[in-house]
């Protein structure tokens, strides 16, 4: 192993790596990575001590932009995957990126079971509406009257899926809304989850100006959040009903205990084990 | 092992009954006492499709060597009713020298049994065990059959105590009052045939099913990290290892799927702790977009298929070697892996140790392929030898270049990759699915594709399996090539075959991918007839040997599908008549 | 087909830029003014790893013959400029009598094209670009290649006002003047070659791509319901569906993931509506375990795998042969069902159709094995003729007895038992992928197993699938056995040879699965020596044909990971070594 | 195809098929099997245009037991095979049937999206908060401290999913719970489930008297809801904030229009569509 490096502080340029990335220019998750990568210096963490995991999709490409450990996945099974790792790290911060596709249509499961076992995980949402890897299907987030996804030409028609409601319900220990229009306040928020213990949830309206230049106009309708997150899910529960989806800052934070088995704790010698064997 | 072994060293006995008869403790309880007295032996399981209750039947097979399977018949039946026995019937091999006991008050006797004018015994077993205070007809059942194998009563008394103390001193006493009443109603029946003598040796026996020897080799083999979602019959594997786990520093996570399960388990050895999954066939289908994942971002995993009657729901409850297709051939792209398959019950443990050390040792998936014969069949046997297989990943060394330098992929001439891990500071890579270059940068350029393929072709192509790639037997110019629970009626036929003045060659295969044509061409020289022994409708084992191996000579396939298991005597005879000229 | 083929028949351009030259535009518009001027040809897109824009180069052949391959080389590169080119290098095969055209103002030439010493212009695209009103360089490029090739300045007008009419009459006016000039500027470009007189004939021409013609095959034979989840490079078949269908009467569902679409595909179907999804490896990963169901359940359903380099993520946008394994043995249980796989673009549309027929008749799932190569390539192509395969379910006749006298899996001689649909009274059955008897209960005793397993083996293995299986051409002692994509380069290389006076023999199986041994037996009669071609790392089709074929004399295989095709040069190449003495 | 039989009224015995349950004696899902046949039986469909669709488990051996069209599928995918099967066939009644793993664990993604969809099905899951079929492993459902689960032998340790709550969440146009302790109650609760349009939800407590005996108690816990149902998904969820679970009845009534796409309606000709590849 590597000799530890100096421990000098590091800035948020410490935190990229040297890739470039694949997006297209204008995409928002250029916003998202350098709140990311400003969140970790903020929280001056190693980058040795870091994991990001995702899956497939254009959002889910940013581990190999961040210098930190990192795992490409397959498509949709991200949340399992950091589960696995964070369980069996305990002492690492893991962080799981990708997009609405990615953690909602296909991942939706791993969604709804990670927020119900509520290991120490961040993870961050890159919300467009749309699938922008596949070249522009509608994602579960996308509007019942979007007509130009090509799969479903008359629109989905189909209620959009409610991230924060979901999590909400399913039992996420923080959660909120960030906006890629406002790197710096993401980066505050994403410092809050991810020092907040246990599962928290994080959509961040990331637009996709390729295949939905209309979210360019987000950043116009963003606005705080009217109120003071809570911490009570019945109270973060009647906000949603009135949120229009543009509100951004933390809307939930809970108390509940972070799931984390004894691993590594010290235990039999395995021949005790074997002795059950014996006849 | 192939050593002589006749029919007049062991003794096969079924007991079977209705819902709520008690069969299978009854069963449990005498392979128990049997081992205590010296015997070596298994059981087999076989139910019918209520959940819980309903019919079944303990098939025991005791015997003074070391034997994990079936023989060829019974020579005892002993039925506490004779309701819904009928089922049964394509499984219980009863033939006009086997002996049947049975309740003439609980049903009748079918039809199929009656006409095979075996001896036969009626023992009202019912109405005896209502006269005596709490009384059962398993009890009783179990009593004569200790008597008939000559079980010292303290034994069985003893190890009823062991079983079914907990439940009171009256339960127990009425138990053992039962028993001693089977004993000396066994006292009419003449089993016509010799009794093996049995005693107890030196040797440490142990019991166990192959899901536990299974759930014992990834302990050993250092996996402290299972993550699965319960199947039939891989459940039992993972509940013996989730109460073992926490007792060796280790954990089992329950997943919300097979999706989540495996990749749980990439994400705990991507942080560098061994870890392991067990399913069954459809479980194993829904993994494999991401065993392809572990395959292609190196990434070391260990996948258990417990087979059971496929395709599809199939038959969970019963074996069939029909998933090694599957597990070869089932990965999208080109996909190097390594998949294993345990050889008898006692082979699990080894077998899986071994898995876990190729998993580590080459980051990349082995699938085990062990079957619910070899899972759910409870035998008696020597204490297993250590192996010495331990968990080894290659990390980094110190000259590894750091900040930024690190090639997570690079083409070593082994093919094999120094592994970091997270915390190791200046190595940050991103692991990727994606096909990628040295660096782990994702790439669709045609010389990173061929070389990453080469490379992970070559690390497993050229990796020294050593010994354990095949359990090779015997003498002779004819072979058998088997697997799996296939392993152990092959080993009698050919012992017999062996006393019969006919020796003849074993090669049952423990690495089944990738193959090792050399090490099999050598095993077989001089060989001039092969068959190939499985149990698929699809002669799976035949279509993959010719697909991978030039085998010498004649080849010929011997197959059926599940549940039945291969008989050593259809072995022996497919065998005699093939040599005779 | 196999008629001679010369290498002065075609001519093969490339044509390349970086992110947002309009690479893709030219080329395409290109490719249709040279399909209405009498060419046949076909043009693929490569293009770098940004989502959208980034580099990309269109790789045009334009014929005088039907082809829908490339050639071993390229005539002409044109570079709108320079920047990343050297990324394509590997798919560009240039050499000494190759033209290269480029920009010198756009970066510089990839040492790689300077040292091959080709004839070489320098065009200031960009610069007189600039000096036009609107002017693009792409448009100028465009009227350059036109001109070489002689294509009627009215016809690339005719197909540019189609393509771009819409963006308005000042874009339109600036493409044709910039066309225009670009004519002018070929004037000074010296091809050194003769170029293919071409004359439009009486046949109608279709310009379509794989993907499209397996659309229409779909439709053709029948499916009504799709359902899918997006998935490169499958997704442009899915969204030409999903404008179509609803034009006959038909439905596109966009599922959640891969197991949803399956089990909707299964469940449209099990209401009697033929139905069909598509999808690339991954995917097909994920749906294996519901594909068993199909198998186990009998119900029709059509897969398409329009692949894509793996393992795993892979390569998602290029094409690669390696599915064969996942797709002929990817089930768990011995799961017999079908896999087919289009010979080329156009026949895309009869193998689909063909597949839809298959699932229906046998009642079993039916894979389709197209790639990113035929599916994303667009050819200029003869309309297709239309085959007469039609969706056509073998359902209960006026003499079923019902009343719970219906025995919907019936062990018939065929295998194919009668298929009772929703709605019909007196019929009801439950499907079911637990082992079953005749009337669908189920069952875990091994006579049933058994007999369904047999029934469900011989319905494939007996079906007449007549001339379909293969494409048998050609005569010779040696032969190749080719399948997908390959067959392309395939053909034009025993064209090659047959001028040359070497006749060989052209077997391009166009079913996988079940294996046909008599009828390649007959194909091969007389054979000495077979070369198998295909496009993966770990030889799939070879291994697969030893497996469940006796090939006669000797063999070798020619076999090559994606993203590179493998060349007709290559495998005349290797046929003209091999024959040597 | 049968000449239709006479159309006498069929009673609750004529939709039950010959088979005989393999379910445990005492277990909950004979009652809502018996709750099955009587709600088609007062709903007087014709067996033949039933159908029901199940994924594995022991609830899910329900379709065999019935007299109608049915599908026993592959574990947790019973949602999907039956949206195709209704979409394909929109004049058949689709029934869907299984357990609390089945649905919840497995099947969560498919439980999510079928809400959003609303499709025209009924979903009916026994919950018997366990995996009665592989012998009594934590379900999603499972108490956070139940410790009889093998798998999880300190308990699961995570907050149980709660299915009114995500079914509201994600979009079901009708949510209901019933009791196997009331076949009769449960039964009207179906007809009504049945004939709402949408997809409806019914959870049905029916003990496993097996892995978890203890719920053979759960008969003197139901009680009829306090209140009538809702057709505000806000009063809904407020609802569910003071739910202990054994409310019966329903709980919401939506008006959402179901989810079908015009399957079979004339169209082109396909020589039409082809003309689109000539040059
Ligand atoms: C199993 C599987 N199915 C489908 C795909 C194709 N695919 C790749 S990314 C993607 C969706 C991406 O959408 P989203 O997650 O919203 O990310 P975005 O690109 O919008 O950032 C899909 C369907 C895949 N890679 N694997
Ligand atoms: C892919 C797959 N994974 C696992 C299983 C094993 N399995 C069968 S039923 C079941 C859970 C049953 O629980 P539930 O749905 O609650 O039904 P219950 O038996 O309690 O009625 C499981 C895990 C399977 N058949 N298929
Ligand atoms: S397609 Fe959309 S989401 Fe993807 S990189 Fe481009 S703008 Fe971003
Ligand atoms: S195990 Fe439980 S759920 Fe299954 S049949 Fe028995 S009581 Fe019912
Ligand atoms: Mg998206
Ligand atoms: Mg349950």
């Amino acid at each position: 192993m590597k000799p530890a490096e100096s421990q000098t502080p590091l800035t948020f340029r410490d935190y990229a790596s040297a890739l470039k990335p694949v997006w297209c220019p204008g995409c928002g998750d250029f916003s998202v990575l350098s709140a990311i990568t400003k969140a970790l210096a903020e929280l001056a963490l190693r980058p040795e001590e870091i994991a990001l995991v995702s899956g497939i999709g254009c959002a889910a490409r940013i581990p190999a932009y961040v210098n930190a450990y990192g795992f490409h996945g397959v498509h949709g099974r991200a949340l399992p995957l950091a589960t696995g790792l964070k369980i069996a790290r305990p002492e690492l911060t893991v962080l799981v990126t990708g997009g609405d596709g990615d953690g909602f249509s296909i991942g939706g499961n791993h969604f709804l079971h990670a927020c119900r076992r509520n290991v120490d995980l961040t993870y961050i949402v890159m919300d467009n509406q749309v699938y922008g890897m596949t070249k522009g299907q509608a994602s579960p987030t996308t509007e019942p009257d979007w007509e130009r996804g090509k799969l479903t030409p008359g629109g989905p028609q189909i209620n959009p899926f409610q991230p924060l409601v979901i999590a909400l319900a399913s039992g996420a220990n923080f959660i909120a809304r960030a906006s890629s229009s406002d790197p710096n306040g993401a980066a505050r928020l994403l410092v809050e989850a991810i020092r907040h213990p246990g599962f928290s949830f994080v959509q961040v309206l990331s637009p996709c100006v390729t295949y939905r230049p209309e979210q360019r106009h987000w950043k116009k309708l963003v606005r705080p959040a009217p109120v003071e997150a809570t911490d009570e899910p019945a109270r973060a529960a009647r906000r949603l009903l009135t949120d229009d989806s543009f509100n951004i800052g933390v809307l939930y934070r809970g108390h509940r205990k972070p799931y984390q088995l004894a691993m590594g704790s010290a235990g039999d010698n395995l021949t005790l084990i074997e002795e059950e064997f014996s006849t | 092992m192939t050593a002589s072994f006749s029919a007049s060293d062991s003794i096969s006995i079924a007991l079977a009954g209705s819902g709520g008869a008690g069969v299978m403790t009854a069963g449990s309880i005498l392979l128990d006492a049997a081992g205590q007295s010296g015997w070596y032996g298994c059981m087999t399981r076989s139910s019918g499709p209520q959940i819980r209750g309903g019919e079944a039947a303990a098939l025991l097979r005791l015997s003074r060597r070391p034997t994990e399977s079936h023989d060829d018949r019974f020579d005892v039946l002993l039925a506490i009713d004779w309701h819904n026995v009928a089922r049964f019937a394509a499984e219980l091999m009863l033939d006009g020298d086997s002996v049947v006991v049975g309740d003439p008050q609980g049903g009748t006797m079918p039809d199929a049994i009656v006409a095979l004018r075996a001896r036969h015994y009626d023992v009202e077993l019912k109405k005896i065990a209502k006269q005596m205070r709490g009384g059962r007809p398993n009890m009783l059942a179990l009593g004569m059959l200790s008597a008939l194998l000559r079980i010292p009563l303290t034994v069985v008394v003893a190890v009823l105590e062991a079983a079914i103390g907990a439940k009171g001193e009256q339960v127990l006493a009425a138990s053992v009052a039962g028993v001693q009443r089977g004993a000396e109603l066994a006292g009419a029946v003449e089993l016509g045939r010799p009794v093996p003598v049995v005693e107890r040796g030196e040797t440490r026996r142990w019991r166990l099913t192959g899901n536990e020897a299974t759930g014992l080799g990834a302990l050993r083999g250092g996996v402290r990290f299972v993550a699965a979602y319960p199947i039939t019959p891989a459940t039992d594997c993972l509940e013996w290892l989730a109460a073992r786990l926490p007792r060796v520093g280790g954990v089992l996570l329950q997943a919300e799927d097979e999706m989540a399960s495996i990749n749980q388990v990439i994400g705990a050895s991507f942080g560098g702790c061994p870890a392991l999954t067990a399913t069954s066939g459809p479980g194993l289908a829904l993994m494999m977009e991401s065993i392809g994942l572990a395959v292609a971002a190196e990434v070391p995993v260990v996948v258990v298929d417990v087979m059971r009657g496929g395709p599809s729901t199939g038959i969970p409850t019963k074996s069939e070697q029909s998933d090694l297709n599957l597990a070869v051939y089932g990965l999208h792209g080109d996909a190097p892996h390594v998949v294993v398959a345990p050889t008898s019950i006692a082979d699990c443990m080894r077998t899986t140790q071994w898995a876990v050390h190729l998993a580590e040792a080459l980051q990349t998936a082995v699938i085990v392929l062990s079957d619910q014969a070899l899972g759910q069949t409870r035998a008696v046997i020597d204490k297993p030898a250590d192996v010495a297989f331990v968990a080894k990943r290659a990390l980094p060394g110190d000259a590894e270049p750091g900040a930024g330098a690190y090639r997570r992929y690079a083409l070593t001439e082994s093919g094999i990759s120094p592994m970091a891990l997270p915390g190791m500071a200046g190595l940050q890579y991103t692991a990727d699915g994606l096909e990628h270059n040295e660096s782990g940068t994702p790439s669709s350029q045609a010389q990173d594709h061929a070389a990453q393929l080469d490379k992970r072709a070559r690390k497993v192509a050229h990796f020294n399996f050593g010994e354990s790639w095949a359990d090779v037997e015997g003498d002779g110019d004819m072979a058998i090539i088997t697997w799996g629970s296939s392993t152990g009626p092959t080993r009698e036929a050919l012992a017999r075959l062996a006393a019969e003045g006919k020796p003849t060659r074993l090669v049952a295969l423990r690495l089944l991918s990738p193959p090792q044509p050399a090490l099999l061409e050598e095993a077989l020289a001089g060989v001039r007839r092969v068959l190939v022994v499985e149990q698929s409708h699809g002669r799976q084992l035949y279509r993959y040997l010719r697909a991978h191996y030039a085998l010498p000579g004649e080849v010929r396939s011997l197959s059926r599908p599940g549940p039945l298991p291969v008989r050593p005597g259809e072995i022996r005879q497919q065998l005699t008549q093939w040599s005779q000229p």
